[in-house]
């Protein structure tokens, strides 16, 4: 399995410059969150370097990365660390391999695109909803559920969003866009979020 | 125009200051005019000057058999007269030696030669003796100077290759090009040279193009555009062309004319860091 | 009639791997004029060469072929065996299948294919080859040494010692270099200075040299055996000759503060001064920029102070010419420049170590000077911004070098092993310090080199991590150094009060310009070029100049001293001849036919042709012609291509041998 | 003076306040913003996270409708939107075939040379004496820390701007303006970004961190000019005051309410009433 | 895969001695593959290059010829490719005149240090005379000797 991946993957890998790693841990010392990461960036290179992708892709660290791109800015090799992060998240909800318990983060960013390719803007509100029901039917986190339900009143308030939010016109040409981008990462549907991304999915393998 | 000249040849002669004139005489009433190699003060009136005097007599100064007439006077138009400088700047010619009779000139030719058309240099201007007066060149004649090129250039370099094919199929190989060059002095021409045989002497299409690349390429820098090559050629291919692309090259590069400024650095054997270089990688 | 003879090499594994060596052969063997082709494990060995001996004589060949790897690592070897054989050795050509080939094209029929084919180039190559002899020149038996640091002493020392004379140019007052700065020298901790000293003064007393310090070459004249060389001697405002080194004028001099470049600005001097004391000559020099009598046109103490009358406010440059027959160069290094250097897009390094903004954050070379006992703190070790003693220490590896990105790529090799020793002579001072390392690796290869490393953490407690820092910022007068130990896989951040950078060794400033007046080439990173990384490492391409020390590639005291008495025997191998051959692969005129247009003359870059006459016996002029000074001309061709009748033609590279390896071509 | 405007999702929603300083500020400086047509999201940390292609497609969806029409720089207040957009910009500068397959994509032709400008930089090129010349009130009770987050000048080769280690634009045009920034050491540190609602606790313990660093080095508030790090510092501030017991008490600023300030704007015109913490 | 169906484009390059081969000799060294099309041959300098090499390369049936040597400020001989990159600014009008290809003339600086490059410029040149596809409009002027 792993072969295969790094047959189909090391165009991706080879553009961020993988195998120039040669170790020296800078990414891991100055990453604002290394310190709460089950794996460090620069041991991520490695699996990914070694072609180990079945243990890279379940750490959960990839989901602890806050792409503040410190780690590939200083980077004395000129790998870009950020970008195997990124290339990490992709390959792990194509195969349905991300970490069940750092599933939030992901459910986040499939929300924002989801809502997105409905609206071609943000709607805030909108997106929280989404984001929380879909969570809670994950993991029944009632506590997630309730956070920050506290401080919409206070936002109201201070008139810090519309309740429904807006729109782009042109929503046919986004929802186009999503398509053909998914058609060039290879990806089997057109939602920014194929099929295998479930979680569970990945786990019964 | 024609007894001021043959009066100063005469006195030329007559003082000694030379020992033979190079000028233009006739040989039969319609063709142009020939070379004529005027030794004795008497004979000065075969001279002649008209717009029939097409040839540029610079190339004499090379051989042999006229350097012995001893020290010579030779007429040039504006025009040829450029080819002088660049064979001084190429120790060819002791420019000392020889006395330089510069012949105002408004084009020789009917219709008038397409070199003519965009001359700028009807008077000498660095001859001893200056015989006749001719009009000022317009202002804007340098600007047709590479027209015909620029024009040709327009075509697609397929066409321009199918251009060549056919005009080179017909070169025969006689050498008329380089004989009649004022720059072509070389004691053995490459092309002569058969250790090791760099271009085919056979009158082939890939002899011929080789040929005209190299007569072309030798003369980059140093052609000073009097057209006896295209003239010459038995063939009429119009060798024009070519040197007219490298003169413009020469130009629009390096910003030089050869045989204009006596000052001006020759382009060949020198260089410049500056130099553009966008098509090397 | 020709009769070529073809060896072709397997290199081991190297070349038969992907070349069919063995078809080869069979191929080529057929060839017009080839007498014999046969394929050997290595060629360059000793039995190879025996067989291609064997074969020149049992085969009557005129002329061969090695087929094998690049004539830039070969052919002098095959030429010298075939030389031993009686033939001549420019009739020896080489088809370079290895580097050119086998190495680079992975389908053995391909790999086959082409190497037949450039056999067939060199074959026809061969077949116009000629016999050649070497030219001789006469050799002015005086070095130049460029540099006078350790390698440039060492150097001038040994040629000296020889009995030939020697001049020494040092840019700096005072010889000395790098070295003269440095406290105590790895792995045997003895006192830098306490060497170096007294070889400085050797050098300042030894009959046979001429020392021109605060001095550099302005301009470089003539060829191998035969240089002119102008120095441009800077004007000291003092004259060396009346003064006596007594020091009263720098004891006096009210411009106290400017900082002392010795001290890598860690500490002060005056305007007039010594760099430091042991300096050779002991004599002063008067920094203009400091000097109150050139910036405010008054003060003049110096001068008042001097018995000697030896300043001289009037001071000029001057030149002189100095004729040497070889040049060593021994420029030596600088330390990759924190935060000021810029890579490719123009940002600039190691903004995230704070170097510069944070004064506790030094390079390791002030660190030296921190703990030199001439240093600015007297042996002390007292960090800079409060003169505290440090109590933690962080030494940082690889600053600025094996850094694509921000610095240099290359490993500069001698920062592990100063490290270490670093945090020995911190710890041999400090007893309760910390000192920490950060590394990537230690490479210390060298005789005692991983016992000196050991011994820093074993016995000193230098506590080592392998990791990169990534940012060091400051919070109440402390560094906080935010690293990691890899091999625990832990971020680490250590507080301390001094961090040092154990910055890369790269080229001095200006090396490039003096390559280029010496025709030497240089690398990307503007390290001086060596003939030949293995057999030739002190030569250069420009023959009759030499290398050593740190300007050819970074390296150690030991070595650059090793390197220097190289340079210094090369030298004088050449000294021992009164005349010096010369390849003679030059331009050679064929003056009947040259037409005197001399275009070359204008274009040689050496000057080599000059306008010549031909005269009869009368004394007529029969025709002038270019002609090609031999001692000048290095072969570059540039005349051939110039010459419109190609009356020009450069041997080994003639036109003929040209147009037969593109007819050879199928 | 105008410049072409790409408020980005934040500021059209619950970063609002940034927007209105925004404008309100470039009104005063005579600036006219011209909103681009019918604008999309970039994509932010959600497409580079999970699918490449879309986020270079969605903000070179953007660059296109401004180069259709006609806008040749555009100000794009949000770093998240401006570093995406560079981004794309740069890809596509690099490759012929990426600008065909890209201008396939978003359904218009692109060039990609539209120059993309953050907050400080328009405001840079407005001219410091300029500002300076319209300003009528000193800020010299300020003592604010600058803080760039990431993506100001991260990553340097795409958005070349300031020093990625030690920036300091800010500062230079708050100290004209007769503000004193402090010096201080996380001017460039994560404060958790786009984490706010997926992982909060790391937003909370990288922020905390920040505004401790802002206090210790003496600032009585911090500049920002990012809606996610406004979010993260001032509409957390009270979070982290609980979870750290702690009372921070710092007011988080935009870049343009203190440049606002400056020029005679009052708090509301700004929007800084809106601000959860308030000075006292 | 059979070979003889392929065009295998016919490259001959001019190289200088000092830069450009040892870049060559470095790719070997670093074992960097590229297409086995290219001809080597080896001249001291560019300076010795001349335009008839040129003109003679396509002579013999190459498709593409490639002059390279060292960078500006870098040739070994000083000056030597300043010389050529003068000769090769004109040499390109004439080449563009006569329609020669100039897809098939290249030049380049390749020091030796540039392994890489020489790999680089190699395996373009040869993809690109591969899809220019033989040069049959100078070997027509050949055939009719």
């Amino acid at each position: 399995m792993s072969k295969q991946i790094v047959s189909a993957e090391a165009g991706v890998f080879g553009r961020l410059h993988v195998a120039d790693c040669y170790q020296c841990g800078k990414c891991s010392a100055g990453c604002p969150v290394a310190e709460q990461m089950d794996m460090l960036p620069n041991q991520l290179v490695r699996l990914v370097q070694m072609g180990r992708f079945d243990r890279a892709l379940k750490s959960e660290a990839i989901w602890k990365c806050v792409s503040c791109m410190t780690c590939s800015t200083r980077c004395p090799k000129s790998v870009d660390c950020a970008g195997v992060m990124d290339a990490l998240r992709e390959l792990a909800v194509k195969q349905g391999k991300a970490s069940k318990k750092r599933l939030r983060t992901l459910l986040f960013q499939q929300a924002f695109l989801d809502n997105i390719r409905r609206n071609g803007r943000l709607r805030e509100v909108e997106l929280i909803g989404e984001f929380k029901t879909r969570a809670f039917l994950k993991d029944s986190n009632i506590s997630l559920m309730l956070s920050g339900a506290m401080l919409a009143p206070a936002l109201l308030k201070r008139k810090k969003f519309h309740l429904v939010g807006e729109r782009a016109k042109d929503r046919a040409v986004v929802a186009r866009i999503f398509e053909k981008c998914n058609r060039l990462a290879g990806a089997s549907s057109a939602n920014g979020r194929p099929p295998a991304a479930s979680p569970e999915n990945g786990q019964h393998r | 125009m024609l007894d001021e000249l043959r009066q100063t040849c005469r006195r030329l002669l007559q003082d000694g200051a030379v020992q033979a004139v190079i000028g233009y005489g006739r040989a039969s009433p319609d063709d142009p005019a020939v070379p004529v190699f005027i030794s004795k003060p008497e004979d000065v009136d075969q001279l002649v000057w008209d717009d029939r005097c097409f040839a540029n007599l610079t190339k004499y100064l090379s051989r042999k058999e006229v350097l012995s007439l001893g020290k010579l006077a030779i007429c040039v138009k504006g025009c040829d007269e450029r080819a002088l400088l660049v064979l001084e700047k190429e120790s060819q010619i002791d420019r000392s030696q020889i006395t330089v009779i510069g012949l105002a000139c408004d084009g020789v030719g009917q219709p008038r030669l397409a070199k003519c058309e965009s001359c700028d240099v009807h008077m000498p201007r660095r001859a001893d003796i200056v015989v006749g007066k001719a009009t000022v060149p317009d202002a804007d004649a340098g600007a047709k100077r590479y027209a015909e090129i620029e024009e040709f250039l327009k075509r697609t370099p397929q066409d321009r290759m199918a251009y060549w094919k056919k005009e080179l199929s017909r070169c025969v190989k006689c050498y008329a090009c380089r004989q009649v060059c004022p720059m072509c002095y070389c004691r053995q021409c490459i092309v002569d040279k058969n250790r090791p045989v760099s271009i085919s002497t056979s009158a082939t299409l890939k002899g011929n193009l080789a040929w005209q690349i190299t007569r072309a390429f030798h003369l980059a820098g140093r052609c000073v555009g009097c057209d006896e090559c295209t003239r010459a050629c038995p063939a009429g291919i119009d060798l024009r062309l070519l040197n007219l692309s490298l003169a413009k090259a020469a130009e629009e590069n390096f910003g030089y004319r050869p045989g204009m400024d006596p000052d001006a650095e020759p382009i060949i054997g020198a260089y410049s860091q500056q130099d553009h270089e966008e098509f090397i990688r | 009639m020709a009769r070529i003879g073809v060896f072709i090499c397997w290199c081991g594994e190297n070349i038969a791997r992907n070349v069919d060596v063995e078809q080869a052969a069979t191929q080529v063997a057929e060839l017009p004029g080839v007498a014999c082709a046969l394929a050997y494990k290595y060629m360059c060995s000793d039995p190879g060469q025996s067989l291609i001996r064997q074969k020149i004589a049992s085969e009557h060949l005129t002329g061969i072929v090695v087929a094998s790897c690049s004539p830039h690592m070969h052919l002098r070897t095959f030429r010298k065996a075939a030389a031993a054989e009686g033939l001549n050795p420019y009739l020896v050509e080489m088809a370079n299948i290895r580097e050119h080939c086998s190495w680079v094209h992975h389908d053995r029929a391909e790999a086959t294919a082409k190497a037949v084919e450039l056999i067939r180039m060199a074959v026809a190559k061969v077949r116009c080859d000629h016999a050649l002899q070497p030219i001789a020149i006469p050799v002015t038996r005086r070095a130049l040494v460029i540099g006078g640091g350790v390698a440039g002493i060492q150097a001038a020392l040994d040629i000296a010692d020889a009995g030939y004379q020697v001049v020494v140019v040092e840019r700096e007052p005072s010889i000395g270099g790098k070295m003269a700065g440095l406290s105590e020298t790895f792995p045997t901790l003895d006192c830098s200075q306490c060497i170096l000293t007294p070889r400085m003064v050797d050098v300042g007393q030894h009959p046979n040299i001429t020392l021109h310090t605060y001095s550099e070459v302005e301009s470089v004249e003539g060829y191998l055996g035969n240089f002119k060389v102008t120095i441009r001697k800077k004007a000291r405002y003092v004259d060396v000759a009346k003064c006596t080194g007594c020091g009263q004028c720098w004891n006096a001099c009210p411009s106290k503060k400017t900082p002392s470049a010795f001290d890598y600005n860690m500490g002060t001097r005056t305007a007039i001064y010594v760099p430091f004391p042991q300096a050779v000559p002991a004599r002063p020099v008067i920094d203009r920029n400091a000097c109150l009598h050139f910036l405010k046109g008054k003060c003049g103490v110096c001068a008042k102070k001097c018995q000697a009358g030896a300043i001289n406010y009037e001071d000029q440059d001057t030149s002189v010419v100095e004729e040497v027959g070889a040049v060593v160069v021994a420029t030596g290094f600088q330390l990759y420049q924190i935060g000021k250097e810029r890579n490719g897009d123009g940002t600039v390094g190691y903004g995230e170590y704070g170097y510069g903004e944070y004064p506790d954050v030094i390079d390791s070379l002030q660190f030296e000077r921190l703990v030199s006992a001439s240093g600015p703190t007297g042996g002390e070790i007292r960090r800079p911004s409060d003169g505290q003693v440090p109590k933690t220490v962080v030494f940082i590896s690889c600053v600025g070098s094996r850094d694509n990105a921000k610095g240099l790529s290359y490993c500069s090799k001698i920062c592990c092993m100063y490290t270490a020793k670093h945090t020995m002579l911190y710890k041999h001072k400090v007893h309760d310090g910390t000192a920490h390392v950060f590394y990537m690796d230690i490479r210390a290869g060298g005789k005692n080199y991983d016992e000196f490393v050991r011994r820093a953490i074993e016995q000193d407690g230098a506590q080592y991590h392998r990791g990169r820092v990534s940012k060091i910022t400051q919070e109440n007068g402390r560094l906080i150094v935010r690293g990691v130990d890899t091999l625990v896989g832990e971020p680490l951040t250590v507080e301390a009060d001094l961090v040092v950078l154990a910055s890369a060794m790269r080229p001095a400033d200006g090396v490039e310009p003096l390559a280029q007046k010496l025709n030497v080439g240089y690398d990307e990173n503007g390290f001086l070029s060596e003939s030949h990384p293995k057999l030739r490492p002190v030569e250069t391409n420009a023959a009759g100049v030499f290398v050593c020390g740190a300007c050819q590639g970074p390296k150690d005291i030991p070595e650059s001293v090793a390197q220097a008495t190289a340079a210094a025997g090369k030298v004088l191998v050449m000294f021992g001849h009164e005349k010096l051959a010369r390849e003679p692969e030059i331009a050679k005129v064929n003056e009947t036919n040259c037409a005197a247009c001399f275009t070359c003359v204008r274009a040689c870059p050496y000057t080599a042709i000059e306008k010549a006459e031909i005269r009869d016996r009368k004394g007529n002029l029969v025709k002038r012609t270019a002609r090609v000074n031999q001692g000048l001309c290095m072969g570059c061709g540039t005349c051939v291509a110039l010459c419109p009748s190609k009356s020009v033609d450069i041997e080994g590279f003639t036109e003929q041998q040209v147009y037969a390896m593109l007819e050879s071509l199928e | 003076m105008d410049f072409g405007y790409y408020p980005g999702c934040a500021l059209h929603g619950s970063s609002n306040d940034y927007g209105q300083s925004v404008h309100s500020c470039l009104d005063a400086l005579g600036v006219e913003l011209r909103e681009l047509n019918d604008w999309i999201c970039c994509g932010a940390t959600a497409a580079h996270s999970l699918n490449h292609a879309l986020a270079l497609a969605l903000p070179a969806r953007n660059l296109a409708i401004a180069e259709r029409d006609g806008l040749p720089n555009l100000l794009a207040p949000c770093p998240m939107c401006s570093m995406e957009l560079l981004k794309a910009q740069s890809a596509l500068a690099a490759s012929d075939d990426a600008r065909r397959t890209f201008s396939d994509v978003v359904e218009l032709p692109i060039r990609g040379d539209t120059q993309v400008l953050n907050l400080i930089q328009v405001l840079q090129q407005i001219g410091l004496e300029t500002i300076k010349g319209k300003a009528v009130r000193p800020l010299s009770d300020f003592h604010p820390a600058c803080y760039y987050g990431c993506l100001l000048t991260r990553p340097p080769e795409t958005l070349r701007f300031d020093d990625c280690e030690h920036p300091s634009s800010m500062e230079t045009i708050l100290r004209e303006l007769g503000a004193q920034p402090v010096e201080w050491n996380c001017k460039t540190e994560c404060c958790g970004a786009g984490m706010t609602m997926a992982d909060e606790d790391i937003v909370l313990k990288l922020s905390h961190k920040i505004l401790s660093n802002a206090k210790e080095h003496d600032a009585n508030c911090i500049v920002v000019a990012c809606p996610m790090c406004h979010v993260n510092l001032d509409m957390k501030q009270p979070d982290i005051d609980r979870r750290y017991d702690c009372h921070h008490d710092l007011p988080v600023y935009y870049l343009s309410d203190l440049v606002g300030l400056a020029l005679g704007l009052d708090e509301r015109s700004l929007g800084i009433d809106r601000h959860f913490v308030v000075k006292r | 895969m059979n070979e003889a169906n392929v065009f295998q484009p016919k490259i001959i390059a001019y190289v200088c001695n000092w830069c450009t081969y040892l870049g060559a000799d470095l790719a070997g060294t670093n074992r960097l593959e590229y297409p086995a099309n290219v001809r080597i041959i080896r001249l001291p300098c560019t300076g010795r290059i001349d335009f008839n090499l040129i003109v003679k390369a396509f002579e013999r049936g190459a498709d593409a010829v490639l002059v390279s040597g060292c960078h500006p400020g870098d040739c070994h001989y000083t000056a030597g490719n300043y010389h050529a990159r003068r000769r090769w600014i004109l040499f390109r009008q004439l080449l563009e005149t006569l329609g020669i290809d100039a897809n098939r003339v290249h030049f380049s600086w390749i020091s030796a240090a540039e392994g890489k490059k020489w790999q680089q410029v190699i395996t373009e040149i040869t993809e690109k005379t591969k899809a220019l596809g033989p040069y049959t409009a100078y070997r027509e002027i050949c055939q009719e000797c």
